[in-house]
């Protein structure tokens, strides 16, 4: 099915069929919270989430279709964030006195070595 | 070694040559590059002034060659300077076990100082020369910053976990002891001294300092007084993890993450025991943040460290 | 600089249309406009006043910090650094050259009629005031006592003065910097004359867009981060505080992640005008322009790379820091380029040193010396001796007032003729110019020194035998005092009593030349159509070519 | 079309097509903003989460489930009538465009009537930090932080969801003045935009707090 999203010509179908994916999603990540797979349930949930968006972004937000700025602009927003997430790991992951328990502490990382 | 530079502080310690020596290849480094900008910049402006009659043909048009020799070149003396001073960081902060241990508790606005024999001081650290100290720093309020210009050495003393830096001083001298970082009103006059002393005088000015209770001994009072003994304890009948030895060792944890057992765990189990329930024990220990304060938890952490025997007996 | 020829750009100005100044003169004209360049004056109305309170606050401690024993009581002092801090940075550096000089010469240089959001530009403007009022509060109230730094948990907690307004303060002047820097983006990004390519772009206005792109997503993070601090100490609960769980590093990590880029908000504009000033003074084509450009682009991605370098010191693990280090070397590199290139553009040019380029080159020397003391920063084990004394506030005055502001004066004089419609005393420019450079080196080289010997940053006391150190610092400011206060002075006589500015007095090749002086309400007569690249001057045959590909002789 | 004086160009642009054009990046550039903006806030979430993760189970176990689960059902729909309403506006259905209208801002009052509703039932539950909390078992000193989250992360998203039907009563009132045709309905379009991020905001809120800890 072609899905045009320029207001002029769209049709409602494509975007009733994503709603409904969007609601299934949603109780997909509902259930996933009751049914005990432990750490794995957070990925579940989060990676659901990022589908969403992204339905929600590339039809209800009209994402598709030119001019292609929008694109950068909108993925601007979420790069940024991946070097706040990611670079602060460098300390949340490693820092000692951090009762970073989620994160294993590796064995390599003492603060009583053997002197310099 | 730079004594006889003027505006040079005193150096009083093997991680103050280490950094003398790099900060000393910085500024020559530095002043080369300010000079060549000077020259060049001062040459132009002279020799292609309006007035000058100096040939303005043949500029140069290909810039690519020179921009990326020129980034070459700063990019390679970057590298060099980054890993030297990397190396020399690791090394400052990675303290290593000691010949002597200090306590350090800074609060608005001093430091107090705590040595293992029960001495205190404040505003002051009387060290020995020529020892691997090792300093455990705790807040009691804001973060604070430990500072000796003399050593070169700082470290920020972050309210909520024990901070550990080391130093081996080798000369004797009084020494200033700063605060830098702003903790409030009177964080001008959050400094001190340190001194360094020899061998001999050190003994010394450690029994003048009057009979003290050492700080083991008076953690394992607090030990009892908080009741942890009633747990831990030798003949208790509560399935509590003996702490017997456990300093400086590899602790298994519930949830599968292993920790070394220093200072700043110890400190973290005894304030916040659930997240650190060790593997095969109850998570049943009450948590005993707001508590105990600072000075009291170093005294208990003291005591569990000397329960391990790696460090040397005390006093 | 003196016209040898006469030829259409030094005709006075065209009369048949009235300036935007002069297009309608009721107060309401002003405070509803949607013109960019009202816009810009009231901006730099807004500016110009915090810097003086901001430098009031300086003058202060320069003041106390003269003697051991000091003048004022700490409180009075601490509250001042905070202050100075707080209103220099969010209220002067920050806006400073991208909503005036931006404001102003961004639609005219790319040969637009206006910004493409003129209400949203107007309400910066209101948002940008509304803050300064409320920091102004804060201020008459007694002031906050934190550093502009707002280290948790000293303000959620230990504080007592007037942290929550400071901060709140800082929460809406973000507001303010997005708007206008949304603005920007959009406006290089669909607003350019015909011909007018990216490749074409003055470098002032890759400056701003670099500058733009730093602020747009850099701001929000400290948005946030101060509103949180602000519900922690409205509410009392422990966001950062340790005895709650919080982790006191989370709000420097979030705090550096805007501020360490924030540097890059005040340098980039900097670098922008001087990239002007440079090639229009030395009469030749800037060298490397391709080069310039990625070079500021790239600063403005590796800024957000480099945040932790605040923080070797602060508890963060050993590895972060390594990590951050090699990322900031990397950063440094651009900023060398950029250097190199200023210096190899005077080669062979035919240099004139008026007002602006001597801004300009005190900018390169300040810049260059603030610049390697930031290498030595950035390395970590000297950063491990030098973090918090009075070095670090060297180096970054070094950058923030020795290079910023130069750039700042430096783009005031090139472009008040184009602004006001008057040319300024050159005399009096060039001898307030060298004056900034004389009384800004005596007043910041010797904190260098004190620096090293270890005297902490933020006190308002000192041992004895660092007096003399002191003192020369204090006296460089007294200089720099009236290094500042002067341009005030004679700009504001050029006023009603300057010399009537021809179109292009300096003879450049920018589309913000083309039109008259000062410019009609819509800019351009009619919309140019661009054919050249910026920088076209000849210093061989002494002619250049507008970027419109009108030719000129000298 | 009625009055089409209205839509005459700004001075700036060349085109109303043009403005319409620009007026949507604009909208999208400030989209980076708020996704950073709500970004940061996640950031602070994910710390602590991860570092306190039983603590957090604990005490997201609070949360009302089905008051979080019927208002995404809610947002997620009113993405859709208001992407109707576009549509209908650009294919000169003005009674249609209208009436969506009306029902994307009866869904966005509907969130926050249940909204409101979950923060009663929060309080009688005894989870508003400060003012009114009850510290369970298990949930130490941090499960406070995951309700300072909540509560912040749940009224600034409101205050947005507020800010989107103030805008879309605008639109109403711009369409009653015929500024808004199937000729120029960019504004529309870019309310349309930002209503649907604030429902994206919403989709990633939702794990944060209503599926902590629940198995």
């Amino acid at each position: 099915m072609r899905i045009d999203v320029e207001p002029r010509r769209a049709r409602s179908l494509p975007f009733i069929i994503a709603w409904l994916i969007l609601l299934v999603l949603a109780g997909v990540s509902l259930v996933t919270a009751f049914l005990g797979v432990g750490v794995w349930a957070p990925f579940a949930q989060f990676g659901i989430a990022a589908m969403q968006a992204a339905i929600v972004f590339i039809l209800f937000m009209r994402l598709k279709g030119p001019p292609s700025l929008r694109w950068v602009f909108a993925i601007t927003g979420f790069f940024w964030l991946t070097f706040l997430f990611g670079l602060s790991m460098t300390d949340y992951a490693t820092r000692k006195g951090w009762p970073s328990s989620y994160m294993p502490t590796r064995p390599g990382i003492t603060t009583l070595n053997d002197g310099p | 070694m730079y004594s006889w530079i003027p505006f040079w502080p005193d150096t009083a310690a093997s991680s103050g040559h280490a950094v003398n020596t790099l900060f000393a290849a910085e500024l020559a480094l530095s002043a080369v590059i300010m000079l060549t900008v000077v020259v060049m910049m001062l040459h132009f402006a002279s020799r292609y002034r309006k007035g000058s009659d100096a040939s303005r043909a043949d500029r140069v048009q290909k810039t690519w060659h020179f921009e990326i020799a020129w980034t070459a070149a700063t990019l390679g003396m970057f590298l060099i300077l980054f890993v030297y001073g990397a190396q020399i960081y690791v090394w400052l902060f990675r303290a290593p076990r000691g010949d002597e241990e200090v306590y350090v508790v800074g609060k608005q606005w001093m430091w107090k100082v705590e040595h293992p024999g029960g001495q205190r001081e404040i505003n002051a650290m009387h060290v020995p020369i020529d020892k691997t100290i090792r300093v455990v720093m705790a807040s009691e309020d804001v973060i604070h910053s430990f500072f000796i210009p003399a050593f070169r050495l700082k470290h920020d003393v972050v309210p909520g976990t024990y901070e550990t830096i080391w130093f081996k001083a080798d000369r004797p001298g009084v020494y200033r002891l700063e605060c830098t970082q702003y903790c409030g009103l009177q964080h001008a006059t959050m400094q001190g001294k340190v001194v360094v002393m020899s061998g001999p005088d050190y003994a010394r000015w450690l029994t003048t300092q009057g009979v003290h209770e050492s700080m083991a001994e008076q953690g394992e009072k607090l030990f009892r007084a908080h009741g942890c003994s009633g747990c831990h304890g030798d003949n208790s009948t509560v399935h509590a993890p003996s702490l017997n030895g456990v300093y400086g060792t590899f602790v298994h944890l519930q949830d599968g993450s292993v920790r070394l057992a220093d200072e700043a765990y110890l400190r973290d189990c005894i304030l916040n025991p659930r997240s650190f329930t060790v593997a095969g024990y109850p998570p049943i220990m009450p948590d005993f943040s707001g508590q105990i304060s600072e000075s009291d938890l170093l005294k208990i952490v003291a005591y569990i460290q000397s329960l391990s025997g790696k460090q040397e007996t005390r006093r | 600089m003196t016209v040898t020829t006469v030829d259409r750009a030094a005709l006075p100005n065209p009369t048949e249309e009235p300036s935007y100044l002069t297009s309608e003169n009721t107060v309401a004209s002003w405070l509803f406009t949607r013109d960019h360049k009202r816009i810009a004056l009231m901006f730099f109305a807004s500016i110009t006043f915090f810097f003086f309170i901001g430098g009031m606050a300086a003058t202060l401690m320069r003041l106390n910090l003269a003697t051991p024993q000091g003048l004022l009581q700490p409180a009075v002092y601490n509250r001042m650094f905070t202050m100075h801090g707080i209103i220099m940075v969010w209220f002067f550096l920050i806006p400073s050259i991208p909503t005036t000089f931006g404001n102003f010469f961004v639609p005219l240089m790319i040969g637009a009629r206006d910004l493409a959001f003129p209400r949203v530009n107007l309400a910066s403007w209101y948002v940008f005031n509304l803050s300064g009022l409320i920091v102004l509060y804060s201020l008459i109230m007694g002031g906050a006592d934190t550093g502009w730094t707002f280290y948790t948990p000293l303000s959620t907690i230990y504080a007592n003065g007037y942290v929550l307004a400071a901060a709140l303060a800082v929460f809406v002047n973000g507001f303010s910097s997005i708007m206008t820097s949304l603005n920007f983006v959009v406006t290089i990004h669909r607003l350019r004359a015909p011909g007018m390519t990216w490749m074409r772009l003055p470098l002032f206005v890759w400056g701003i867009y670099a500058v733009s792109v730093v602020m747009l997503t850099a701001t929000p993070v400290l948005t946030m981060d101060t509103l949180l601090l602000a519900v922690s100490r409205f509410t009392g609960v422990g966001l950062f505080d340790p005895q709650h769980g919080g982790d006191p590093l989370l709000w420097q990590h979030m705090f550096w992640f805007y501020s360490h880029p924030a540097v890059y908000i005040m340098i980039l504009p900097a670098m922008g005008v001087v990239s002007e000033i440079i090639p229009c003074f030395a009469r030749r084509p800037i060298f490397g322009y391709a080069g310039m450009t990625i070079a500021l682009m790239s600063i403005s991605i590796l800024s957000f790379f480099v945040w932790a370098h605040h923080m070797f010191v602060a508890g963060i693990s050993i590895y972060s820091g390594v990590v951050f280090s090699l990322m900031t070397f990397f950063v440094a590199v651009p900023s060398a380029i950029k250097v190199f290139n200023w210096t190899v553009s005077l080669h062979k040019g035919r240099i004139t040193f008026d007002a602006p380029m001597l801004y300009a080159l005190g900018f390169i020397l300040l810049f260059t010396l603030g610049g390697l003391s930031g290498m030595m920063l950035a390395t970590l084990a000297v950063d491990v001796d030098v973090h918090g004394t009075y070095f670090v506030v060297a180096h970054f005055h070094y950058i923030m007032v020795g290079a910023t502001v130069s750039a700042f004066f430096g783009a005031l004089h090139y472009w008040w003729p184009k602004m006001t419609g008057r040319m300024y005393p050159e005399m009096w420019a060039r001898f307030a110019a060298i004056l900034t450079y004389v009384g800004f080196n005596l007043t910041f080289f010797p904190q260098f020194i004190l620096g090293y010997l270890g005297m902490p940053r933020r006190s308002y006391t000192y041992p004895v035998d660092w007096q003399v150190w002191n003192v020369l610092s204090s006296g460089g400011a007294s200089i720099l005092a009236v290094a500042y206060t002067l341009p005030l002075l004679y700009l504001g006589w050029s006023l009603f009593r300057g010399k009537r500015a021809p179109i292009n007095p300096w003879r450049a090749t920018g589309l913000e030349w083309i039109t008259s002086s000062p410019p009609p309400k819509q800019n351009f007569p009619h919309t140019p159509i661009v054919t050249r690249e910026p920088y076209r001057y000849d210093p061989e045959n002494g002619t250049f070519v507008t970027q419109e590909g009108t030719p000129y002789a000298e | 079309m009625p009055n089409s004086a209205a839509i005459v160009p700004e001075v700036q642009y060349a085109t109303i097509k043009q403005q319409g054009e620009v007026a949507q990046l604009g909208m999208w550039l400030f989209l980076v903003n708020e996704t950073l903006f709500f970004g940061a806030l996640i950031f602070v979430y994910f710390i602590y989460r991860t570092t306190y993760p039983h603590e957090f189970a604990v005490a997201g176990k609070d949360a009302v489930v089905w008051c979080g689960t019927v208002n995404s059902v809610i947002l997620l729909t009113s993405s859709l009538t208001m992407v109707f309403a576009i549509n209908a506006g650009a294919q000169d259905a003005r009674r249609a465009m209208v009436v969506w209208l009306y029902a994307t801002i009866g869904l966005g009052c509907a969130f926050l009537g249940i909204k409101g509703f979950e923060y009663y039932l929060d309080f009688q539950d005894q989870v508003v930090p400060v003012v009114n909390y009850f510290a369970k078992p298990g949930e130490g000193t941090a499960g406070e932080l995951f309700w300072v989250f909540y509560w912040v992360a749940t009224s600034l998203h409101a205050i947005h969801l507020t800010i989107g039907i103030g805008l879309l009563v605008y639109m109403l009132w711009r369409i009653r003045r015929g500024e808004i045709t199937s000729v120029y309905y960019a504004p529309l379009e870019v309310v349309g935009i930002f209503w649907s991020f604030v429902d994206t905001v919403w989709i990633f809120l939702y794990p944060c707090i209503y599926l902590v800890g629940r198995s």
